[in-house]
């Protein structure tokens, strides 16, 4: 009955339909909410994959909201990178989805109902933005993606709202300079839709008002993913989150708004006008050095794992903008790659992190003490994202990097080349710690021959969401190639 | 002929609210200064959108007498409501017990 | 030469990795458990031994798993040099499970499960590095084996076993991270791949620094190779059972280490260039220091296992400068002495957890008359000792041999100083174990006159590995020809 | 547009500003924060942006100032006199306002002149829809078309900015879920369950025309200002006003919260579905032309004049529904017991 | 004067503008930031609004409905529609960030009995 042409609104719409639906029914009774709310993203995730699949074969697709032709309607554009990223969304909030569960029970059983309707919500807004290809479209997307933000981290109680608190004004702030920014294209071109802006664009990269718009957006931007000198705000709203939240929200969150950074910079102004009328790309990555190296310290003094966790997608997040403004193929290959693979390996982490919550109450380091013992499973596929982070092959994280310093010899940004190793290195010792915290018994420094802990491994419905994002990192690891030549390349602006 | 009605209407409303004003600013307590708010506000809007009413039978049509009447329907709305309003907060300042003004000392209370 | 495309050399490294299955599903019969060892063990062996005739007679067995991104692939390749390496870990591992089920059961270690699907894991992961077709394959299998010894080192997971887990990932992880995975990025970046060829792969893409460089980072970057300043994890890794010691850090783990200079030397920057740029010296004086270095240290340890692993530092530097002298001989010595060092210096590990079973002795200063009870393996010790030190009827003897004749080849005479002198320390620090344990009068001697040898398992394959670095110096087949053929096939002449 | 005028009132809006962020007082602080946006209602209504005022007057000038007095009456109203210590942020704060403002203002210098029909913004993209709202929408009010028609996809995730608000006021303070409700009296020991009876009668007979009149802004929008939104926050107020007046059990007589919840659903389902049905019908998402084939007696024109029509009221659900749920919430800081 | 004309509403925006700004970065009182918080997006409003004007031109809504459907609709006659589309969306999303920041600020003072950022800072500790 729906034709192939539907998929793309079909990713939007989907959850959000279902999203009500939820809402109704889960007043009636709670128990409806998690199957409707897995059916629900399992569909998005298939017209995802369907669209995917359309892409490959036939190139970009162009969809007319309610026929209306662009720029005078608002027009979805899947082309190579964001349907990549459409399908990363998708799924990752489909894990985090069926690994929430026992966690959602277990922190704020009144509420299961409000809970899945806003996570379903947030999914929605972040589809959505990723797959508009509409400047305002997307800000009111952003919108319903950081207010079911603000209220998902908020119902962690205590400090979280605190946190969250913080996060509305920042998250606010950035939402308003992107809209700002938006502005001043609207005012200076007259257009809304992307593609339009981008080609009127050209005749007015001299002015002024396309610089600061230029800047206001890309700051919008850089707020909302916490990119260095504004990640203020993250660490304490991700460590305070519930960990059904923070599982969905920490792998998603910073990708989408790089990605939306990335489109800012390819699709609505243009890479010539940002590597070449911009005199900011050094700068930049100077920035993302540090942001790197910063984070990685940061991490490494937390004595709190999903805290030091939050600092490490700090750090992260310098990898991809670095990546993309070294504004050479590799670097920005590696920096959309590793939105990808940077997604699911968080979001294994964080899985992880729920489990320990889970499990002891608590996410400080001493919570791992035993965990080989306890739980080996969870624990080898908390291995492999832990690799994967440091960078080992054949896991994800290894090819990512390897493209993003290999970007970095190209453009000659060597410090970024060495920021990059220099936090690999810290994550194999923040990482190591973790497993050797795990790997030996609390207080066991009698020739390890302590009583032997009982095998107690987490529930399925947490464990094998850990273990398919395990598998899904080697894959990803295995099959980047295919990704690379299939998807990313078409994705990376041509003449650089 | 209309012209000059709604001039006088808008004259003395105009005068209403400048007096009206001057009272806010001038009487020496809560009370007298809702009694002044209260009564010129309500007044002198009403005769003000009465002139509006008023100018609009310049040339009539279906779409002026349209917006007569509402206009009409708005002054009504503000002649119920504005007292009421004023009711509601001076009774919530007794209740909260602003004490009247009296003769010898003025002196000043927060809204 | 014809190369034959076969999935062998995967499967040779793959079927340890498979076996830690059943292994840790018959964690609770022990016998059964060791039996799938044993089984993985004499597969793996049949799968090199299957492909030896075909790189004899001169071809490669290849294998080209997936290419992860162009000129990036997990690919396999046995070729002679490869081949060497393979047979060498292949059978050992056989010999060290017999002798880690004696060791393990003797001490009532806990945990055996662990310790013996770890031990499978790493020794695919050697397998692997034996095989890599190209320097990222090796990488690959280079941190797997790193990840997997890390719960063997720290198998008593106490105090000790902790402070020096440490230090063995910061010195492995540290460089290969740091050192090894930049220098292989600037490789790509030049090159665009990454394969080991018979010329090199760098000749005439750079500058002589960039190559200097280059090099540095690879040959202190691979830091299991205990190339002084980077050889501080191997002492540290002595908490080790004995089996993990005497298989890992005698044979598998740092064998890996020079294995993989050996490779890079020889694939990656290719001897002509080496030559050209006569880099050759720069790589004999570093590994010189070392060699003398770990000598004197080693004189001055009491651990026997101490004493041991300072002599392995010197030992990998004897290859290392076999295969700097880059001279056929030389390089065949190189070669030659992974093997039989391995063969020697496993016997001498045997012999110490030997003792440490039965006696619980671990320091050379309480070993004195040890001979009179334990003869069979302080005898054992003797035959290791001498094919260390290098002297006749051992293998030991070949191979530096081989060496001696490769300084004066390429007419390197402070070389020949430096393996000759270091040849009388090793003699000096190994030989008084064995005087001390015979003789002795009688009030000297701390153990009763009694013979109490350590259980069979333990003994029969310390006498197995003295037996055969004997054979070697009588019939040094196939390791001879093996180390031959890939010299001659990467130098070329 | 008078100039004078308009620079006037923006002048005043600054001092309103100025004005609500200095004052200690926060009950003060949020009623001149309502005179400042009924000041940019004014604004906008002299700048001919008549739905945007519209709004603005009901929303920020209306019911968010009752929200601001809700949750001031449920906290403490008197800002702390700050001693020493924010020197800092007073510093930060300067600077960051003082670099954007510069950084904008270097911006306006290239903008063409305010008001100028020859604007890129002018010519672009709005000829379009002012000469084909009429013939292809056949809706007078050109601001209604754009909004439920040709952008209408905006304002369908704007309406589920709308629900997710509510939703996540609900998920932050409600005890939603849970049935006690326990009544408790207010902290203030005057009880406004004895409101004047004059008030009560006076609400008692506003109430039915604010709501007859939401039903009229919400059905008339094609043709005057309003449509859905206004016509819901009216609506959504004559309840409030319900409860101001008399007690918030009592307006939840009327309309419970689970009610409440259930039609916020309604409303956006009503607008997605109506999308969805095109979707269904074979045409692209929101596509209502396609409506006419299930539609008796339309043409694809006035079945997009139907289409928004209907999604305007679905709106209108939504709107009403959430902007009484967060009220009752606010004011009755999570159980809704009695408010203020 | 005609440079005042031409851009005074710009100007008074980016006022606005810091003086949001300002109040949520600077001010203590949670209530006093939320306040900063909608007098910025009002500024935002403005601007756009601003954008929308358009001089000798009427409100965007087409005279007397049906009745001149037909004849051409100039247009220079009526405002720019799109903006105030967007502004529609802009106060909605405004009322809805409100709504939550004043229900997380309630909670936060029911948690810790202090609207006062420092003090709550230390009350945490």
């Amino acid at each position: 009955m729906i034709s192939p042409e539907q998929y793309p609104v079909l990713i939007v719409v989907t959850p959000l339909l279902s999203a009500f639906l939820i809402n109704i029914l889960g007043n009636m009774d709670k128990r409806f909410c998690y199957p409707a709310t897995l059916l629900a993203l399992a569909g998005s995730l298939a017209a995802a994959v369907g669209t995917l699949c359309r892409v490959a074969n036939e190139g970009v697709i162009h969809y007319r909201v309610g026929g209306w032709p662009p720029p005078f309607g608002i027009e979805y554009v899947v082309d190579h990178l964001n349907a990549l990223v459409l399908v990363v969304v998708a799924g990752v909030a489909l894990v985090a989805a069926v690994a929430s569960k026992r966690s959602v029970e277990e922190e704020f059983p009144h509420k299961i109902t409000q809970f899945y309707t806003l996570f379903v919500l947030l999914t929605t807004g972040l589809l959505g933005m990723t797959i508009t290809g509409d400047a305002f479209n997307l800000y009111v997307l952003m919108e319903i993606a950081a207010l079911t933000n603000y209220a998902l981290i908020a119902m962690g109680g205590n400090r979280a709202l605190m946190a969250s608190f913080n996060y509305v004004v920042v998250g606010t702030i950035g939402a308003c300079f992107y809209l700002l920014g938006v502005g001043h294209l609207y005012i200076m071109t007259g257009s809304l839709n992307m593609a339009d802006i981008m080609t009127i664009l050209p005749s007015l990269y001299g002015t002024n008002a396309i610089l600061v718009a230029a800047i206001l957006m890309l700051l919008g931007a850089w707020i909302k993913m916490a990119f260095f000198p504004l990640h203020g705000w993250l660490p304490n709203a991700y460590t305070y989150a519930p960990s059904a939240t923070s599982s969905l929200v920490a792998p998603l969150m910073t990708k989408v708004s790089v990605y939306i950074m990335i489109r800012v910079m390819f699709s609505v102004l243009g890479a010539t006008y940002v590597f070449t009328v911009l005199p900011v790309k050094e700068l930049i990555v100077w920035l993302a050095t540090a942001a790197i190296v910063g984070g990685s310290l940061f991490a490494l003094s937390q004595k709190d794992f999903k805290r030091m966790l939050t600092f490490l997608i700090v750090a992260e997040v310098g990898y991809m903008v670095g990546g993309a403004w070294l504004a050479t193929e590799r670097g920005i290959t590696g920096a959309i790659l590793h939105i990808v693979n940077d997604a699911v390996m968080t979001l294994c982490l964080f899985l992880f992190s729920a489990i320990v919550v889970y499990k002891t109450k608590g996410h400080q380091l001493s919570n791992l003490e035993g965990m080989f013992k306890k739980m080996p499973l969870t624990m080898t596929a908390f291995a492999v994202g832990a690799l994967s982070m440091i960078g080992v092959p054949p896991t994800a994280g290894f090819f990512s990097k390897w493209y993003l310093i290999l970007g970095g010899i190209d453009a000659g940004q060597w410090q970024f080349v060495v920021a990059l190793l220099f936090s690999s290195l810290v994550n194999a010792v923040l990482f190591f710690r973790i497993f050797e915290i795990a790997y030996y018994e609390p207080h066991s420094d009698h020739h390890g021959h302590s009583a032997p802990v009982a095998i107690d491994e987490a529930p399925m419905s947490m464990l094998l969401p850990l273990a398919v994002v395990a598998v899904a990192i080697i894959m990803l690891g295995l099959y980047s190639g295919e990704i690379v030549t299939t998807f990313i390349q078409h994705a990376v602006p041509a003449g650089i | 002929m209309i012209d000059i009605i709604v001039m006088i209407l808008f004259g003395i409303g105009l005068f209403s609210f400048f007096s009206t004003t001057v009272g806010i600013l001038r009487f020496p307590d809560f009370y007298s200064r809702m009694h002044a708010a209260g009564k010129g506000d309500v007044f002198s809007s009403v005769v003000m959108l009465l002139g509006l009413v008023i100018y609009h039978f310049h040339h009539p049509s279906l779409d002026g007498v349209l917006v007569a009447i509402k206009i009409l329907m708005i002054s009504l709305f503000i002649f119920l409501a504005s007292p009421t309003a004023t009711h509601a907060i001076i009774s919530a300042g007794f209740n909260s017990g602003v004490v009247p003004w009296a003769k010898p000392k003025p002196e000043e209370d927060k809204q | 030469m014809e190369t034959v495309v076969s999935i062998k050399p995967l499967l040779a490294s793959l079927v340890s990795l498979v076996a830690v299955i059943p292994i840790v599903l018959s964690g609770k019969r022990p016998n059964l458990r060791e039996g799938w060892t044993f089984l993985a063990g004499l597969i793996k062996l049949g799968l090199v031994v299957s492909m030896l005739p075909v790189v004899l007679a001169g071809g490669t067995v290849q294998y080209t798993l997936w290419e992860v991104l162009p000129g990036l692939a997990i690919a396999f390749k046995a070729d002679a040099m490869g081949m060497l390496f393979a047979l060498i870990a292949a059978t050992l591992w056989l010999v060290t499970s017999a002798y880690s089920i004696g060791y393990m059961r003797g001490l009532h270690e806990h945990s055996q499960t662990r310790y013996f699907s770890f031990f499978a894991v790493a020794l695919s992961a050697t397998i692997g590095v034996a095989f890599a077709a190209n320097l990222f394959t090796l990488y690959l299998f280079y941190e797997m084996l790193s990840l997997a010894t890390y719960p063997l080192v720290t198998h008593h997971q106490d105090g000790e076993a902790r402070a020096s887990g440490r230090k063995y990932l910061t010195f492995i992880l540290g460089t290969s991270i740091g050192l090894v995975l930049p220098a292989m990025l600037i490789v790509y970046s030049l090159t665009g791949t990454l394969d080991f060829t018979a010329a090199g792969i760098l000749s005439g893409t750079t500058t002589k620094t960039v190559i200097v460089v280059l090099l540095l980072m690879f040959v202190f970057g691979f830091a299991k190779a205990g190339i002084m300043p980077m050889h501080g994890w191997l002492p540290a890794a002595m908490v080790a059972p004995t089996p993990v010691s005497a298989l890992l850090h005698a044979v598998a783990v740092v064998k890996v280490g020079v294995f993989s200079i050996f490779r890079i030397l020889t694939g990656i920057f290719g001897v002509d260039l080496l030559r050209t740029l006569g880099l050759g010296e720069t790589l004999c004086v570093i590994a010189s220091i070392t060699i003398l270095a770990a000598s004197l240290i080693a004189l001055s340890q009491d651990g026997l296992k101490r004493r041991l692993a300072f002599s392995t530092i010197g030992q990998l530097s004897y290859i290392v400068l076999g295969a700097a002298l880059l001279s056929p001989k030389g390089m065949v010595g190189g070669l030659l002495h992974i093997a039989m060092h391995a063969f020697g210096k496993i016997t001498l590990f045997f012999c110490a957890g030997a003792i440490f079973v039965a006696t619980g002795k671990k320091n050379i200063s309480e070993m004195v008359g040890i001979g009179k009870r334990m003869p069979v393996t302080m005898i054992a010790f003797l035959i290791g000792s001498m094919s260390v030190i290098g002297i006749p009827p051992t293998g030991g003897f070949i191979s530096k041999w081989h060496l001696l004749l490769g300084t004066l080849e390429a007419d390197q005479l402070p070389m020949l100083v430096v393996l000759l002198s270091s040849s009388l320390l090793n003699a000096a620090y190994f030989l008084p174990v064995f005087y001390r344990a015979f003789f002795c009068t009688a009030e000297e001697s701390l153990f009763p006159a009694k013979i109490e040898e350590a259980p069979a398992w333990c003994v029969a394959p310390l006498v197995l590995t003295a037996l055969i670095s004997v054979g070697l110096f009588f019939n040094p087949q196939p390791f001879l020809r093996l180390a031959e053929m890939a010299v001659q096939f990467c130098v070329g002449g | 547009m008078i100039w004078q005028f308009d620079l006037l009132i923006l002048a005043l809006g600054v001092l309103c500003a100025l004005a609500s962020i200095s004052l200690k007082d926060l009950l003060s602080a949020a009623i001149v924060f309502g005179a400042y946006s009924f000041l940019m209602c004014l604004l906008w209504t002299e700048m001919g942006a008549v739905d945007v005022a519209f709004t603005e007057a009901a929303v920020g000038a209306g019911v968010s100032t009752v929200f601001f007095l809700a949750a001031v009456y449920h906290t403490n109203r008197a800002v702390k006199p700050r001693r020493r210590g924010r020197l800092l942020h007073k510093l930060v704060g300067l600077v960051t306002a003082a670099c954007i403002g510069l950084l904008l203002l270097s911006a306006t210098a290239d903008f063409p002149t305010w008001a100028d029909p020859n604007s890129p913004a002018s010519v672009y993209l709005s000829p379009f829809y002012i000469t084909e709202t009429i013939p292809q929408t056949a809706v007078p009010n050109i601001v209604t078309a754009v909004l439920a028609d040709f952008r209408g996809f905006d304002t369908m995730f704007e309406t589920s900015v709308i629900f997710v608000a509510g939703l996540a006021v609900l998920a932050i303070l409600g005890s939603y879920g849970r049935r006690q409700r326990d009544y408790e009296p207010s902290p203030t020991g005057q009880d406004a369950a004895h409101q004047s009876s004059i008030v009560q009668t006076a609400c008692r007979v506003f109430v039915p025309f604010m709501q007859l009149f939401a039903l009229y802004v919400v059905a008339h929008g094609h043709h005057s200002p309003g449509g859905g939104f206004q016509g819901g926050v009216i609506l959504g107020a004559s309840f409030i006003l319900v409860a101001i007046s008399y007690d918030l059990r009592v307006m939840q007589r009327r309309l419970r919260e689970r009610l409440a919840m259930l039609f916020a659903g309604l409303g956006v389902l009503i607008y997605a579905g109506i999308g969805a049905l095109c979707l269904v019908l074979g045409a692209n998402f929101l596509d209502y032309s396609i409506l006419h084939t299930i539609l008796p007696a339309t043409s694809p024109i006035m079945a997009r004049s139907h289409g928004m029509l209907g999604v305007e009221i679905g709106v209108a659900f939504t709107v009403m529904a959430i902007m009484v749920i967060i009220y009752v919430n606010v004011a009755s800081h999570g159980k809704s017991d009695r408010g203020l | 004067m005609e440079m005042l004309l031409a851009k005074y509403n710009y100007w008074i925006y980016v006022t606005l503008m810091m003086i949001g700004i300002y109040a949520m970065i600077a001010k203590c009182n949670l209530m006093k930031k939320i306040i900063g918080m909608s007098i910025f997006q009002t500024a935002i409003i403005v601007f756009y609004v601003s954008i929308g004007a358009k001089k000798g031109a009427t409100i965007p809504i087409i005279a007397h409905g049906h009745g001149v459907a037909h004849e051409a609709v100039r247009v220079a006659d009526y405002v720019n529609p799109l903006p105030h589309v967007l502004m529609l969306t802009a106060i909605v999303v405004g009322v809805g960030t409100l709504g939550v920041a004043l229900a997380i600020a309630m909670s936060i003072h029911e948690k810790y009995g202090s609207l006062e950022e420092d003090e709550i800072l230390e009350r945490q500790e």
